[in-house]
């Protein structure tokens, strides 16, 4: 790999990581036995950093992770940058949530088993800092792993009296669509309901040979 | 898969293409979309004309698949049956002698399967078409670095209890995946209670066991308290200390 | 303002924006008075665009917005970045999906009379989540069922400058070199005509909203 394509790489990477990338996450971006050493990697941040040059983009270090930002002269304008829709959490960062709610006291190590993937330092970092989740103890297990638990604040936003007032978890594994409350879930059921209608409308015309009207066992098939 | 019938027939003889391991055939029954899916697989497979279908073989072969995703207990769609009825219609009134009607030019009885055929299959290609393209998240990103120096006051992200039990829910359909995850067994009620003691325990004392009980709970609170405290103890976070027999009990964090 | 500052101002919000910005919005980064007009601001994307050829980053247009993406070559990377695989879809639901986007508005109904299968309110539900499909409106016949349409977001998930960029379904077969995307000079221009197409219109329906006006290449065909 050329040191061009390499600098290209942590650049692309750099650019829509959404957070500080360390050597380590730079390193992981490669395939085993194509893995650029330390010093190539710090090199291409050395050359990107000599690109960026000239341009509305720098590249910073913090706490040993890089990162890039835009130069502090463009805040005038960017703070005039509004957003249009509002913004949203990540799919993973609500999955995390929603763990430590049902789960907590929980260690980071347990949620990652239960979702299957890592959970980033970031997703926690944003939970407590908006003081959903806090750190309530630590695990007696080699390491002393944090425990995650949700604060009276969490509470309060998802306007629940205590835990117990979410549902059980029995009724969200039965049946998929319970508990629809989402406008979403009401256009669904205004679907159906005219469907129906629908449906029993085309019965009378002669060409309708397919078997919709008999509804739901697709749905097996069907995800 | 001992015993399988295809019309009170045991099967001993899988389709021709299904020369394929027990296991896998599931999961290629289950890859059909619909009834249409299936039929045009069939024609597709055997380069026969869509616009000529032979119905009596596509009829055969298609009642031969029906019949093995019964027997091999699929949840077998509705629609699969009755496109097999539609198939077996179209059969019949081919083999009418045709009634002259009078100037009317007679519609082939398979015209509008193979309409719908055709429609679908439009469809079907159009999918392959839209899959293969690039995507956000799998194929390219977007760009988001910070702007240094920008207001730091942005408005947060608004959630829905909806969506937190959305994002539980596929964490489980995930999980289901992998059984032997011991997932959420315990009643929420334990895990909060868990949450609370661990506050109440300080790190640098002795806190009384009995403090950790609210009588005005009553009897389902005391006992969510006590199963609190031994799930505590059973993963090391809190133990318990007694001098001797019927002296108070205390409880020590071993954070 | 040098049109070096401006491309630099347009750089630096569209790295920052993490979505598409829209002619409007890149305009209301500045202040009253100071103020490029549209062919300014057409003019700095046209330069950023070329400024960023060679780069790991290119600049895409989505539905009148913009944005910058990395390019398809370093999504082998890129897809090291996070432990999170993207989500995989149903069959199914693709195929509603592209049902959708080629013959909107439609119906349930409509959809499943064509794939031969009921569709599950989980596909529609999934669908509405990700915000790729809404209801944009009910159909005027009896139970007046919902008519779905596709939304920005599914022309910026599929990197879709418009619906006019969907392989027309005729002629699907063959024509592999369709859809690489036009360079996005070419693209500006064709939304400046659209657009003043559209305004036109637009004095006529006053509740279209999106940009769905241009309409799916299919369903001139197959009516």
């Amino acid at each position: 790999m050329s040191d061009m394509q390499l600098r290209d790489i942590v650049h692309a990477a750099l650019l829509v990581a959404g957070e500080p990338l360390t050597l380590d996450r730079l390193a992981a971006l490669f395939e085993e036995g194509a893995c650029p050493d330390r010093e190539a990697l710090r090199g291409a941040l050395a050359d990107l950093e000599a690109a960026l040059a000239g341009g509305p983009v720098e590249l910073q270090c913090i706490d040993k992770a890089y990162r890039l930002q835009t130069r502090v002269e463009f805040a005038p304008w960017l703070n005039r940058l509004s957003a249009e829709k509002p913004p949203k959490y990540s799919r993973a960062t609500l999955e995390t949530l929603a763990i430590i709610a049902y789960r907590q006291p929980v260690t980071r190590g347990e949620i990652e088993a239960i979702r299957g993937v890592a959970v980033s330092s970031e997703i926690l970092k944003t939970l407590m800092q908006r003081e959903w989740i806090r750190q309530v103890g630590a695990k007696e297990v080699p390491g002393r792993p944090a425990l995650f638990g949700t604060t009276r604040g969490f509470l309060e936003y998802f306007n629940l009296t205590s835990l117990a007032d979410l549902p059980p978890l029995a009724d969200l594994r039965g049946d998929p669509a319970h508990g629809e409350s989402l406008a979403v879930a009401d256009q669904i059921k205004q679907a159906e309901q005219a469907e129906q209608a629908e449906q029993a409308e085309q019965a009378l015309s002669p060409d309708r040979e397919d078997g919709s009207a008999a509804g739901p066992p697709a749905s097996s098939t069907d995800e | 898969m001992s015993a399988v019938f295809v019309r009170g027939e045991p099967l001993t003889e899988m389709p021709a293409d299904l020369y394929i391991p027990p296991d896998a055939l599931e999961v290629i029954l289950e890859a059909f979309a619909g009834p249409l899916d299936l039929l045009l697989y069939l024609i597709r497979r055997d380069n026969l004309d869509i616009l000529d279908i032979p119905i009596a073989e596509v009829t055969r072969q298609y009642m031969s698949y029906v019949e093995v995703m019964k027997a091999v207990k699929l949840e077998l769609a509705a629609e699969y049956l009755v496109m097999a009825a539609v198939l077996a219609e179209i059969k019949s009134r081919m083999l009418l002698p045709q009634p002259v009607a009078e100037g009317a030019e007679e519609e082939d009885p398979r015209a509008e399967l193979v309409r719908r055929l055709l429609e679908y299959e439009q469809y079907r290609a159009a999918l392959e078409r839209l899959d293969a393209r690039p995507r956000m998240g799998r194929d390219l990103w977007v760009t988001n670095i910070p702007a240094e120096g920008r207001d730091q006051n942005r408005p947060l992200p608004e959630v829905s209890l909806e969506q937190l039990l959305d994002a539980l829910r596929s964490v489980l359909v995930r999980a289901d995946a992998f059984a032997h995850h011991r997932i959420l067994r315990e009643p929420l009620s334990v895990r909060e209670r868990m949450t609370r003691i661990l506050d109440m325990v300080r790190p640098d004392g002795f806190t009384d066991f009995g403090d950790l009980f609210d009588v005005t709970e009553g009897r389902r609170g005391v006992v969510v308290t006590f199963l609190a405290v031994l799930e505590l103890v059973r993963e090391s976070l809190i133990s318990l200390v007694q001098n001797e027999a019927f002296a108070p009990i205390h409880v020590l964090s071993c954070a």
